[in-house]
């Protein structure tokens, strides 16, 4: 059974490895393990603090099947805090000319901080195994579940960037054709330099005025708003849950940011809180639905079979009850798949 | 958008200059300044090829003389004669007050720095802003001479006539004159920068907007070109390299609107990013340095300098290049000269020794 | 952003011009040249008031003169020195390429046309647009002369020394220079524009940002200033009043750089909308129209030409205003000139008639 | 007993006399009686027609009392329609010098085309009476019940423009200190243009470029987002309803455009479809909910005593009833208060 809960300090080495084998540097988790250190730390302490408003923290899940861990997804409270975090609004500039019969749209993309301090939860990090895709979807279902138990921790706006596509090299045609003029260096040497992480530098260096999506080459256009092949379920997840990605996209790599207003989120939209009720009769039969608790420090989800009853109840396994350390008539909130 | 077109003005009067003479255009021009712009084949692009079009413009000069034109319309229309034969050769047109009717835009190019002291990066971007900065400024635009009168001083000519013509009527024009240089284009004629910038924008080709241009539709420069500035490091290295620049065959004429005063000030073209000269009128070469000496009917000797000289006035103002002797304020002039100026002894002439 | 005090030049050398010399400051220069900063009570703006601040200001002249220095830090020190009692009264800088280092900003005045058929509405906006244009051109600043000393022709002195100083070095300047002339203040010595504009941004006085900028602190002009236009029709009458404009006591000083080549070009000063006049370093009177002769000690005669005269080069540059009676390239000066010139029977020296 | 139902032409007089005494101009309904004429033969084409996606359509809706008109609210299907429609965008924009330990924001106003399509609500017209703060508040909640019940005809985004502040000589002070300088003409001048009404001239007289608020004179700042004295009221309903006023200002008067998704209207979110009950115990001890049928020619609701029973029934009077055209068991749309 998949159950999801805070990541802890023993989960490091795991942690490492699985961040490790992803290869792909830094977008779900820190690719270095004294970073990772940290952030569980942190996670740890965030889980832990009674909280008002989102500020620094940082929220990091674990998804374990059989006690191994299979996933993690990381929730920052608030983008870019206490600084901006600074995108490229994707604006459209409409052209027309009544004389001349004209009437096009064309796009530019603005530098913005417009998403400073919306929670961000960056796309789920997911083990290769017979169940990747609907781990990854417990992840994100646990994720916004756990926001919606705790909308005072949360922004009332929700963005999750995905990467931007690169080359074969590794270099970005985005950044080539846009980044590189203003900072100078590659996209391999800005990932190095670890440009993406402090985003300060961006008032600094980056263009102030829209830049013309018509008139960048169209390598780059290509790219723009497109993720890497390795996140396209991600993309689906984000869709099928509301996020809508076309209005902002990343300042290096040109990938999607995807948006939502939390309360128009899919799973929170759906969410029913309801008395628990362990059920012996409920097996494999029964369609499995996330569940969740509503706690902090001690939040848990599973994926388990569960119906509602007639009686309003929900009724599950006794199993996924301990797991979710829930007894009867308990609320727990359930996300029908 | 007019652009003199393609000459070789020699840097002296040459011997073969004394075979024209410039002269302000009359009504009864309209047909042989037709014939001009028919031959011109586009390159008077600022003209419509139609007989009432040369008719309208004339009659716009015409009320600029008699001081009838508005502020928006005032201009004057210089023509190149042939002498022996007569013939309209070539022309130059004199605008006094740009934009006042339909916006005037160009690019300026400026720069922006972007430095961080903690990444040490020290970055100047070249910037290209959509202005109607030149709103106002006198212009000379359509200086053409026909490919059979090339290479004969023709245009050194009409670029002097042009400015002895302001200093004969300086209130009238503005602090500032600029002149458009036709920019560079590639193998196949299209110009990069279009190609990289306004091609997106019009969804017309480049001919298609300047002839709407020349139609004075210009609006849908408004409506239509980028308002927000174009950071030319995110251009193709082909329309960078373009920008500012000028097509190889108005280098020569370049050179010679800047010894007279003319500089590259950061304006250019929106459609081929050719660069846009200009010149405070009243340090232009043919404004500032031109006197006023009384015209002898003397043949002067071998050895005598070689002066652009401008006669008359309004209507009746002529321009020839010529040698004279210059004696205590008074020119020697032949009689061959003084015929072609309209002017006789006594006349009083305006000079400008062609160094 | 330190632009000249007050001062009135006389348009030729002034009988009592010859009372100075204008030389390159040297390093036993620094204790007089702090004295002056002193003395001069914030007006040297870009001076810190520390003795260690100028011994740096003459060493970067060392150096610059010693083909020592970076592009970035490449500039000159002239000193205005009394000949009678051999005190400095004066100064003026000259950077050779500003901006390298720190960007240079200021703001540059364009011009948006807004026109509607249908409304039959014509309106033309002036713009401020935050810029680094001038980026890369040289200048001059810090022209100052001590209140005591005033009315005596140093400020022209020292204007014209530093053009045959450029005239020397000319490969070390860049195509453009500028000087930034003091704006308008209002009677309580506010700028209008910085109390509509600057104050809402910075936060801190006028004083303030430039003791700032001063300092070399200029990044927060990127971080706080407006990154987007500003249009002059929304600002207070008062403010857009001064934009472009200069202070009174630097009226005479203006006239006298346009009389030798500097234009304003529609950039201002982004504190107090003050005039930058620039121009086109080969066009300077004092660059384009000096000439090398020779000098001969012979006393000139009454009735002799009023002449500035530079001689020597380097650290040995030195410019003084002297009558002296030109014959065949060859300039006749008095003892007294020649001694203070540091030059001789025989020297080459650069001169300028002082029409 | 408040019953609101679309505009007929039989209205016209009653509405024309309610538009001139409520002497602002235009500002909820076209106050010359040609227009007002014109606009409900509109309304009544949009109301019968079958729609798919929003457009020229213009929805009026009136609220009578006892069979008489005390009320009326106009919804444009599509602001702008077919062309643009031009606010300003008051953007955050931070100025921030580590060095200088400065850290502010400064607002600029852009000229924006973000509201073009969006589902525009006028403020409501409501005669003076005992009701007018109920008659408004059912007026609006009618609008939004009858957009949840026709979705394709309607935009995802709400706005609702109120108009700004005037002084006692009917200037606009914010229009003086803006518009004026680009227009050329006074705010009066400009409303007598109708000026307000082509908004096609924005984008050839307008600035392109953001507008610095702190620039602006004091008088100007002031009323920036601010409606009239009048239109608190309505001010208050629009904030009930969950719409925000932070975004957009109006480009002439500077008044506050609110702005809410669809979805998270407080109205949309709370309405329930329950069976209906005529039930003869209903009476006046019962709560007034808003109470709506799902036509669209036919659109009624009321405001009527109702009461959701245990059995998941809506009880109400059989009055209310008919006015809804509704017989037991139909679906009706019920707001509570």
């Amino acid at each position: 059974m998949v159950t999801i809960r805070p990541a802890q300090y023993s989960d490091l080495d795991t942690l490492a490895e699985t961040a490790a084998r992803a290869g792909a540097p830094d977008v779900s988790l820190p690719n270095d393990p004294r970073q990772l250190e940290r952030l569980i730390a942190q996670s740890e302490d965030s889980f832990a603090a009674d909280i008002d408003f989102p500020g620094e923290e940082q929220y990091l899940l674990v998804a374990c099947n059989h006690e191994v861990i299979v996933g993690a997804m990381l929730i920052v409270a608030a983008a870019g805090y206490p600084g901006a975090d600074y995108s490229f609004r994707n604006e459209t500039i409409i052209h027309a000319s009544p004389e001349l019969g004209v009437n096009h749209r064309m796009y530019a993309l603005t530098l913005s901080h417009e998403l400073s301090g919306f929670t961000l939860l960056r796309p789920p990090l997911v083990a290769r195994d017979g169940r990747r895709a609907r781990v990854e979807r417990a992840l994100v279902q646990a994720a916004l579940a756990f926001i919606a138990a705790h909308p005072g921790r949360f922004a009332e706006d929700l963005i999750a960037p995905l990467p931007g596509v690169v080359d074969d090299e590794g270099e970005s045609p985005f950044w080539s054709a846009v980044g590189s003029k203003f900072f100078g260096v590659s996209y391999r040497e800005a990932e190095r330099l670890a440009l993406g992480k402090d985003r300060s530098f961006m008032a600094e260096l980056m263009p102030h005025h829209p830049i013309y999506v018509p008139l960048l080459p169209e390598g780059a256009q290509n790219v723009l708003g497109q993720t890497r092949a390795g996140y396209m379920p991600t993309y689906g997840l984000l869709i099928d849950e509301g996020f809508e990605a076309e209005r902002y996209v990343d300042v290096f790599d040109g990938g999607p940011t995807f948006c939502v207003k939390r309360a128009l989120a899919r799973t929170i939209r759906v969410a029913q809180q309801l008395p628990l009720a362990v059920d012996g009769a409920i097996g494999r039969s029964e369609p499995e639905c996330l569940l969740a608790n509503g706690e902090a420090s001690r939040f848990r989800a599973v994926l388990a079979p569960a119906l509602r009853r007639p009686d309003g109840r929900l009724a599950t396994t006794g199993d996924a009850a301990s797991r979710l350390e829930l007894i009867d008539d308990d609320e727990v909130c359930c996300v029908t798949a | 958008m007019s652009r003199p077109e393609a000459h070789s003005p020699s840097r002296a009067p040459s011997a073969s200059a004394g075979r024209f003479i410039v002269r302000v255009a009359r009504a009864d021009d309209a047909a042989a300044f037709h014939a001009l712009v028919i031959e011109a084949d586009g390159a008077l692009e600022r003209h419509a090829e139609s007989p009432d079009a040369s008719r309208a413009t004339l009659e716009r000069v015409e009320r600029s003389l008699a001081g009838e034109a508005s502020d928006a319309e005032r201009g004057y229309l210089l023509l190149l004669e042939d002498c022996a034969s007569s013939e309209i050769v070539g022309c130059v047109q004199l605008v006094c007050s740009i934009g006042l009717d339909q916006p005037f835009y160009d690019y300026r190019l400026g720069r922006i720095v972007h430095s961080s002291s903690r990444l040490q990066s020290w970055r100047c971007h070249d910037v290209l802003y959509l202005c109607n900065d030149l709103t106002g400024c006198s212009e000379l635009h359509s200086l053409y001479v026909r490919r059979d009168a090339r290479g004969m001083g023709g245009a050194a000519l009409l670029t002097k006539a042009a400015q002895l013509f302001i200093a004969t009527r300086l209130t009238e024009f503005a602090p500032r004159t600029i002149i458009e240089m036709h920019g560079v284009r590639g193998a196949d004629d299209t110009s990069p920068f279009w190609e990289a910038v306004g091609r997106h924008f019009f969804k017309v080709d480049q001919r298609g907007a300047e002839r709407l241009v020349a139609q004075g539709r210009k609006a849908f420069i408004a409506e239509l070109m980028p308002k927000h500035p174009v950071y030319l490091s995110l251009l193709p290295e082909s329309a960078q390299a373009t920008v500012g620049g000028i097509h190889p065959e108005v280098a020569a004429l370049a050179r010679l609107l800047e010894r007279d005063g003319f500089h590259f000030e950061n304006h250019v073209d929106i459609f081929d990013a050719g660069m846009v000269l200009e010149a405070h009128t009243h340090t232009l070469n043919g404004v500032a340095n031109g006197r006023e000496v009384v015209a002898e009917e003397i043949d002067p000797a071998q050895g005598a300098g070689s002066w652009w000289i401008a006669a008359g006035e309004g209507a009746g103002f002529r321009v020839s290049a010529a040698d004279g002797v210059l004696i205590e304020e008074r020119l020697r002039l032949s009689p061959d000269t003084l015929r072609r100026l309209g002017a006789e002894s006594g006349s009083v002439v305006r000079v400008l020794g062609a160094a």
